[in-house]
């Protein structure tokens, strides 16, 4: 799963395979991240919140 | 997963002649002895059996008294091009081993989806529904071998040409200094044990040994071979009915082999 | 005090409170756990490695380096399967000479007494087995590999007494194969046993095809 | 006067008195119930629970895994409706849609959990993965997109009046919303690839000719049908839950233009869809067949499974509901619309039935014998623990949360 | 500070957050994988030494050379040996698994027991040895003194020629009894034709090895016949010859059994008129004058017509042939076209080492004598008599005796008296004939039963009758080492040593063309508490003093078997090492290997775990001690004993066949046997269950096998529930259609439906041998197992 496992190889499949895996993670990561912050900022009163309308 | 291009190892294979063999079960009972498998009270279900190496019994349909029953002895095919199972693993519980072309099995790493039991046209994988049966105190563990693990329930078994045999010989060479095997060094349980001989086993690789030899025979075929998974146990036998029933044809396709004359 | 606004007093006591709470988790998981998960265990009795492995002091022990010295009692069978711990009876080649030093320190005394007289072998803790699944062919490793003892089992040859022996609650494992450090990082080629040190090795070594899965396991 | 826990209930929104809603949802705890024994026999004493066998290595489970997944398609596409395309009117199905794929998700993966011999290990397919399995691929993506779905949800939870009052959780809600745009792509994304390799899944097993399909690079045709049939089911599917919904709450709930939105594209998508499984069943039937030595009755000729089966499912629920759909008069008469929807949802399940089940029973060597197989209490409880999870998850949802954003103004 | 809930929550977060940056929560879920990888229930296989023994297997009487795989003391598979002439590399699945039933503790008796609940239940309870031999000495000795001796009966279940058997008939005769009974299986049918025909008192042999015809009428080659291990090997070298098999098979049998099907070619016969056919195609030899003339004048007695003593001139073998079976004739009893018969004439013409081979199934089922007097017919006239690849009728094995045996004044008077239950002219009473008398008698017959690996239960025909005749068994002791069915009756149990835990031997393993002596060291540690046969008899006669304790001299049975084995190293004939030359080779071994010191002998012999004397060509033809000093067509001997057997014309001295006679309604009911599985006293290994198909045994329903043509008129299909009934009783059975039936005659496999050993094979079927009506033999006196006649009905 890891480049530091001994079953990874240095190939296409791997790359692309877990490559994605990886962005996914990380997208999803920094979207939690940002919204996290974002909140504790506003919490903190650094940042106004902004009215939020459905 | 490897291609056997890669590399110029040995490539284990396996020549069963039908015609020898007299479906006596000798085969069976090695292997199960040889490989720890565990028995269960029942095991009368073909569906849920633990068995490597399985009989199947076949007719050639005729009217009594043209009736004629012969037997195919299953172990694993060792698939070797595109192995069915190997490819679909998610854990790769399951591999091609490039030394040998042997396809291994890992319980402690199968999780038991059994993918590959569904990928697998000859049956030749079997699920553990149940942990082996070893009641306490009933002795059936007395005769377990330290050469092969003993599965736990919820994985995935499969024959593995006794590879622990293999480790066997190879262990036995380096004490002599050896890496070379000769070739009745290392055989599977079912060789050894057929009472007919009917199996042969050796390296397909080695135009030295038997097998290559056998398989040029026009009586040799292997199961399902259209399919195009190269098996890597082939058959033998001189019936027309036995070798068309190695396969699936469309009425016309079977070519019967006319003996070559003496 | 009232100057201070509501949401900070409490987000500063409630912090405060998540620190305490990260560091406690900390104390637990690096400190507290690794002594819970292993149980120790005593050897039935003490054998001093470093005593037999000195040619000078114990005559009979041969071999130039320490491996071969290793050898002379966790050799080879005549089929190349691994001795292992050897039986009571390797030690009693040895030692069934009454003239031989035995019996003065307490525990050659207990050996004497509750083995060798008795017949009864010794209930040794293996510091190294490796699980059922597993296959190691030692003889391919030392004899074809030209491997030293110690890129494994480190500094065990040249020891005075035996460690007690740790064992995982959980998984019945010597605490040897993950290591000491409850981290699993690891320093030297013997600090850990895993299935990944084995392969590294295979790898650096140049056996990467020996990195298929029947190579080791059964 | 106002049930007890009214204060919970979204802005001005009628519910039921307590005591009814909570019989209401006695038969679907039951279900749990039933489901929670078969789960732990399974689990304590090993999948000889089952009746599953070495032949039926897959069954009823996978089954309902593959339906539940393909019909929760819905949700991740109409949040790509929604977000990326900017279909607006969407909007006031979306959360609906979201709901029920997470439902649909998290019950799934509940079920495989179950299903495989060793789950303590489970997590060994990412760890120790084999790139080239599809089940590998399915299992990343799910599990992946499971937490997306969550992500997805969890602002409609926040939503909750009472929550609402707590400052930090309202406004995580409310970022959270504001960038939900990238989520919906993140898990269109994920939602591709598992619905595809799930077709995958059986696709490429070449050793089984029922099931073997030829296909572009690493994908067989089956990936792009099941990604096709699912996000033509999915909708449908919404479109039914939300019907039901109204159906029982005796309330209007989503505006018809939502409805009839995802029934045009649902229309257009299962129209293509048909046309190439015939096109798939034809080539497959008089090219791969053949090859494997065999003639399409070959498959049939044993057992309950005939060929009745491609017909029910090609031609009854594929063909009809795709035209019906594609009627518009027909699409917007509701009675006509639900009977397409429920007929081209049993098309897909049917589909995913056959490629499970049917592909196993089928022996490959000659000499094989055709096995059958009927489940247990405990893999039917199991399964249908699922439906009565999903009921449950929904009337919750439906009577705290603003699962419906027109709700208000639809019922004044 | 108070601390409300949402600082709480704060800490719990804190903590939450904390203890994923340390081990904790990633090496616990790994420690619980790898817990899942070595669950404590799982065993785990003792490592140690690996090591190698070399034995024989005496499940049956087959002894083929086996090798025992052990780690340390702990067996853990067995393997054939290449070398060891008797199997030459070949066993059998039971053999295979011979290790399962060493170890597995509800297979086997695991200490003395007495019983601890009512008879057949098989329920008993531990007692120390002591206890049991006092049990039982108090019991002898009162039987003994008290009441008559003869009333301690033994049924006797070991192979004939073997050391134990020899002490359990000693013991008997000098306890004072002569109640004596055999199973009896073709080994006995074939000493009685080899007594009545050739004047020898000992087994016939078949120098299969060197056979280039083999006509079989119905010996189940593949089924178990004779010495599996040997036979199956054989059959592989038939095989592998060059293009095409030169060793031909024909099978003459009504069913399509692995022999029929695989066999050069299959002969469908009426079941039971075999002999028939033997002397159709005797004719059709005679017929053609190419028959062995020299061998039949010089040798042979009562071929053509004769005139005995009185003047009275009679009718011989030939005219009899002659008139009675012209191929006509024979086509309508057999059911076989007399084409086939000219064809078969041409084949045994034509072939080179011929040979006609007898015994149904595994052999253990006995054939009539008429029957095997008419097959073996056909070699005779072929004069395949001590010939390469013939039958081999003198297969002496040179061993010791035991010694005088000391019968005191009270066993010289019982014995003086005639047994209470009367044996044939064999001299070899049956255990059908005990249970007839049992059962039959007003005053009792039997007091004390010893069994030695005795199971009539499934070896014996109407075996549903004994369990009634065991109820009326005052008691009965079992020295079986295995909880076999019919030890399930027993009272007191002295359990015998598992096979590979004591020494082991076969006296002329089961058809072997020469003359062998397999026997071999213990080589596994006794798993339980038990005692080795010889030794509990030997103990056991100490025990009771008199001339008993005198007719045992010996320490220990091994000290018995050494005694025994010095004559034969006194012989000097023969070999005790294994020569490169196969003893088949019918040449004079060079070098015997026997040095004349007993002691290194004895260690050779179990080195090599055989003893064995090639045939050769001076013995091929030898003075055969009948009236005649020949081999008699029509049998003196036969003729001495007319009146015992009730022949009244000559041809009742001559090979001939005679239809059993059966109920005229109702289908014909056979038996048929499986290689891989028992039908006789040892159990099969549990790891047969994996072998045995499920169109033979599904959960515990037995198939009964019918051709489709035979299920049309009955309106049975596939699956049916059927009832079974004979005049004996009646058993349950699935239905299983196959043409490889013959039509109007039902099987059903022997072995199953046992009552005794463990889950693995307990209650699984039913046992067929219960309800076969059987007839007696009127010469050998053994039952006749073809001729049961049933009426089937669905449920």
């Amino acid at each position: 799963m890891f480049p530091f496992c001994f079953e990874w190889k240095w190939d296409p499949d791997h790359f692309i395979f877990l490559g994605f895996l990886y962005l996914v993670l990380i997208i999803i990561g920094t979207g939690l991240g940002i919204a996290f912050l974002k909140t504790s900022a506003q919490v903190l009163g650094f940042m106004r919140e902004r009215h939020f309308d459905h | 997963m490897g291609k056997l291009s890669e590399h110029k190892g040995p490539k284990y294979g396996m020549v069963i002649d039908l015609d020898k063999c007299t479906g006596c079960g000798t085969c069976m009972v090695a292997c199960a002895h040889e490989n720890n498998l565990s028995v269960r009270p029942d095991e009368s279900d073909i569906q849920r059996k633990l068995t490597w190496m399985r009989l199947y019994m076949v007719t050639n349909g005729e009217a009594y008294p043209k009736t004629e029953v012969s037997y195919f002895p299953r172990p694993c095919m060792q698939c070797d091009h595109h192995t069915p199972c190997v490819s679909v693993c998610p854990a790769t519980a399951t591999d091609y081993d490039i030394n040998t072309g042997i396809v291994s099995q890992i319980y402690t790493r199968c999780i038991g989806c059994r993918y590959c039991m569904a990928a697998c046209p000859y049956h030749a994988r079997v699920f553990n529904w149940w942990d082996g049966y070893f009641p306490k105190g009933k002795g059936l563990e007395r005769y377990l071998s330290p050469e092969v693990s003993v599965r736990m329930r919820g994985v995935v078994e499969k024959c593995t040409f006794c590879h622990h045999r293999l480790m066997r010989a190879k262990t036995k060479a380096y004490n002599e200094g050896r890496r070379e095997l000769e070739e009745d060094e290392y055989i599977t349980a079912c060789t050894e044990a057929c009472p007919a001989n009917a199996i042969t086993f050796g390296d397909l690789n080695n135009p030295e040994h038997k097998v290559s030899k056998l398989i040029k025979s026009p009586y040799a075929f292997r199961l399902l071979e259209r399919l195009g998974t190269q098996p890597k146990v082939y058959y033998l036998s001189k019936k027309e009915w036995v070798r068309k029933l190695g396969d699936n044809y469309l009425p016309g396709e079977f070519k019967p082999v006319n003996p070559p004359k003496a | 005090m009232q100057t201070i606004p509501e949401y900070l007093r409490s987000s500063w006591k409630g912090w405060v409170l998540f620190g305490v709470g990260f560091v406690g988790a900390l104390i637990v998981g690096w400190v507290i756990f690794p002594t819970v998960l292993y149980s120790k265990h005593p050897q039935p009795i003490n054998f001093n490695h470093a005593l037999h492995m000195d040619p000078e002091r114990v005559s009979g022990i041969e071999g130039e380096n320490e491996t071969e010295r290793c050898l002379y009692c966790h050799g080879f069978r005549a089929d190349g399967t691994f001795v292992g711990i050897p039986k009571l009876d390797s030690c009693t080649e040895c030692h069934e000479d009454p003239s031989t030093p035995l019996g003065q320190t307490p525990e050659e005394k207990e050996f004497l007494e509750k083995y060798v007289a008795t017949g009864k072998e010794i209930p040794w803790y293996s510091y190294y087995r490796q699980p059922d699944c597993v296959y190691f062919s030692h003889i391919a490793h030392v004899k074809m590999g030209n491997i030293e003892c110690k890129t494994c089992h480190g500094n065990h040859g040249s020891l005075k007494v035996l460690p007690a022996y740790q064992q995982n609650r959980i998984t019945g494992y010597s605490r040897n194969i993950w290591g000491y450090r409850i981290s699993g990082l690891k320093k030297n080629t013997w600090d850990r046993m895993k299935m990944d040190d084995c392969a590294e090795c295979h790898k650096k070594m140049g056996y990467e095809h020996n990195n298929t899965c029947f190579v080791c396991h059964k | 006067m106002n049930p007890f826990d009214a204060a919970l209930f979204p802005e001005g929104t009628k519910r039921c008195s307590l005591k009814l809603f909570i019989a209401w949802n006695i038969p679907w705890i039951l279900l749990l119930l039933w489901g929670l024994v078969g789960a732990v026999l399974c689990l304590y004493k090993g999948l000889n629970q089952t009746n599953m066998t070495d032949y039926f290595a897959f069954a009823l489970w996978i089954v309902f895994d593959l339906a539940v997944i393909a019909l929760g398609a819905g949700a991740f596409f109409t949040g790509f409706l929604t977000y990326i395309i900017g279909k607006k009117e969407l909007k006031d199905i979306i959360n609906a849609a979201v709901l029920i794929g997470f439902i649909c998700y998290s019950g799934a993966i509940a079920m495989l959990g179950i299903d495989i011999g060793q789950p303590l290990r489970g997590w060994f397919i990412f760890w120790h993965v084999n790139v080239h399995s599809m089940l590998a691929e399915v299992s990343f993506c799910i599990t992946a997109y499971l937490g997306v779905l969550a992500i997805e949800y969890l602002p409609i939870i926040l939503e909750n009046r009472q929550i609402q009052r707590i400052k930090e959780l309202r406004l995580f809600g409310n970022n959270l919303h504001e960038i939900m745009a990238m989520f919906a792509a993140t898990g269109t994304f994920l939602s591709f690839f598992h619905q595809g390799s799930l077709g995958g899944l059986f696709g490429v097993m070449y050793a089984r000719p029922f099931a073997y399909r030829e296909g572009f690079y690493v994908w067989p045709w089956t990936f792009f049908l099941f990604v096709l049939s699912a996000i033509a089911a999915g909708p449908c599917f919404t479109i039914l839950c939300t019907r039901l919904a109204e159906f029982i709450t005796r309330k209007k709930l989503v505006p018809d233009k939502a409805v009839q939105t995802l029934a045009k594209i649902a229309a257009y998508l299962t129209g293509i869809y048909v046309l190439l499984k015939i096109v798939d069943t034809l080539v497959w039937a008089y090219k791969l067949t053949p090859k494997a030595g065999l003639t399409l009755m070959d498959y049939y000729k044993e057992g309950p499974y005939g060929i009745w089966l491609l017909i029910a499912e090609v031609i009854i629920f594929g063909i009809i509901p795709a035209i019906i759909l594609l009627i518009p008069k027909a699409r917007q008469h509701p009675g006509w619309l639900v009977v397409a929807c429920l007929m081209n949802c049993t098309g897909i399940v049917l589909n995913r039935f056959v490629f499970t089940v049917v592909t196993l029973a089928i022996p490959v060597m000659p000499f094989g014998r055709f096995v059958s197989y009927w489940p247990t209490w405990q893999e039917w409880g199991i399964a249908l623990a699922l439906v009565g999870y999903g009921f449950l998850l929904f009337s919750l949802s439906y009577r705290y949360l603003p699962l419906f954003p027109k709700e208000r103004e639809l019922n004044p | 500070m108070e601390i409300n809930r949402r600082d709480f929550i704060k800490f719990v977060v804190g903590g939450v957050a904390g203890i994923h940056v340390t081990p904790l929560p990633w090496k616990l879920t790994d420690d619980i994988a790898i817990w899942t990888q070595n669950w404590p229930w799982v065993p785990v296989p003792e490592r140690g030494e690996f090591k190698e023994a070399k034995a024989i297997c005496t499940l049956c009487a087959g002894g083929c050379g086996i090798r025992l795989r052990l780690v340390e003391k702990r067996g853990v598979k067995i393997e054939a040996r290449d070398e060891f002439p008797v199997n030459h590399g070949g066993i059998c699945p039971i053999g295979m698994g011979g290790l399962q039933l060493m170890y597995d503790k509800d297979l086997r008796f695991t200490s003395p027991m007495k019983r601890g609940g009512p008879r057949g239940e098989g329920i008993f309870v531990d007692i120390s040895w002591d206890e049991a031999f006092s049990i039982l000495i108090e019991r002898l000795k009162e039987l003994r003194e008290k009441k008559d001796p003869r009333l301690l009966a033994v049924i006797d279940g070991l192979p004939y020629e073997g050391t134990e058997s020899l002490m359990v008939r000693r013991f008997l005769q000098a306890y004072g009894s002569n109640s004596y009974f055999r199973l009896p299986d073709q080994d006995l049918v074939d000493r009685t034709v080899n007594w009545i025909m050739h004047g020898i008192k000992g087994p016939m042999g078949f120098d299969l090895e060197n056979s280039d015809y083999i006509l079989s009428f119905g010996a189940g080659l593949l089924e178990g016949w004779g010495i599996p291990g040997r036979v199956l090997s054989l059959w592989g070298d038939w095989r592998s010859k060059g293009e095409g098999p030169k060793v031909k098979v024909v099978q003459i049998e009504s069913r399509a059994s692995n022999t029929a099907s695989k066999a050069d070619r299959w002969i469908a016969i009426n079941p039971g008129t075999e002999a028939a056919l033997a002397l159709g195609i005797v004719r059709e030899l005679l017929q053609r004058g190419r028959y062995n003339v020299d061998f039949v004048n010089e040798h042979t007695f009562g071929f053509g017509d004769w005139v005995d003593q009185e003047g009275r001139s009679h009718k011989g073998f030939k005219s009899l042939v002659m008139e009675a079976y012209t191929p006509e004739k024979v086509a309508s009893i057999t059911g076989v076209d007399p084409k086939e018969i000219k064809l078969i004439a041409s084949e045994l013409e034509s072939a080179k080492t011929p040979i006609a081979l007898w015994g149904r199934g595994k052999a253990e089922l006995p054939n009539g004598v008429y029957e095997t007097m008419a097959i073996h017919s056909i070699n005779l006239v072929l004069g395949r008599v001590q010939r390469p690849g013939g039958v081999i009728i003198s297969k002496e094995v040179p061993l010791g005796d035991l010694g005088p045996v000391f019968t005191d004044e009270k066993a010289k008077d019982s014995l003086r008296q005639d047994a209470l239950v009367p044996a044939g002219i064999t001299g070899i009473a049956h255990v059908g004939d005990l249970l007839k008398a049992i059962l039959d008698s007003k005053e009792p017959v039997v007091d004390t039963l010893f069994l030695f690996q005795a199971n009539p239960w499934v070896t014996m025909p109407s075996s549903i009758l004994l369990e009634k005749a065991l109820k009326k068994v005052p008691f009965i002791v079992s020295f079986s080492p295995f909880r076999d069915d019919t030890s399930c009756f027993a009272d007191l149990i002295l359990p015998d040593h598992g096979y590979l835990e004591k020494f082991q031997e076969i006296v002329n393993p089961k058809g072997l063309g020469y003359a062998a002596y397999c026997i071999s060291a213990p080589v596994l540690p006794a798993a339980y508490q038990t005692k080795p046969l010889g030794d509990t008899l030997i103990q056991l006669a100490g025990k009771l003093g008199d001339g008993i304790k005198e007719s045992f001299p010996f320490k220990s049975y091994e000290e018995a078997l050494r005694q025994r084995a010095s004559v034969l190293f006194s012989g000097k004939r023969g070999s005790i090492k294994i020569q490169k030359e196969p003893p088949w080779k019918w040449v004079e071994t060079k070098d015997s290997g026997i040095q004349g010191d007993d002691k290194k002998d004895w260690e050779a012999l179990l080195k090599s775990n055989l003893w064995y004397l090639p045939n050769t060509k001076e013995s091929a033809y030898i003075v055969f001690p009948t009236d005649s000093k020949k081999v008699e067509f029509v049998s003196l001997t036969l003729k001495r004993f007319k009146d015992a057997i009730g022949a009244k014309s000559d041809e009742d001295l001559m090979p001939h066949y005679k239809a059993l006679e059966t109920e005229k309604a109702g289908f014909l009911f056979l038996p048929y046997e499986m290689v891989n599985w028992s039908s006789g006293w040892a159990p099969s290994p549990p790891y047969l269950t994996k072998t045995v198909f499920d169109h033979i045994l599904l959960k515990q329903d037995l198939f009964l096998e019918l051709n489709p043509r035979t299920a049309k008129d009955l309106g049975v299909k596939e699956g049916d529930l059927v009832e079974v009934r004979s005049k004996l009783g009646a058993l349950k059975f699935k239905v299983h259609l196959s043409e490889v039936a013959m039509p109007g005659v039902i099987y059903a496999p022997l072995g199953f439906g046992r009552i005794g050993y463990d889950e693995f094979l307990k209650y699984k079927g039913v046992n067929v041998a219960t309800i076969l009506t059987c007839q007696k033999d009127p010469i050998a006196g053994t039952p006749l197992w073809w001729g049961t006649k049933v009426t089937i009905n669905r449920i």
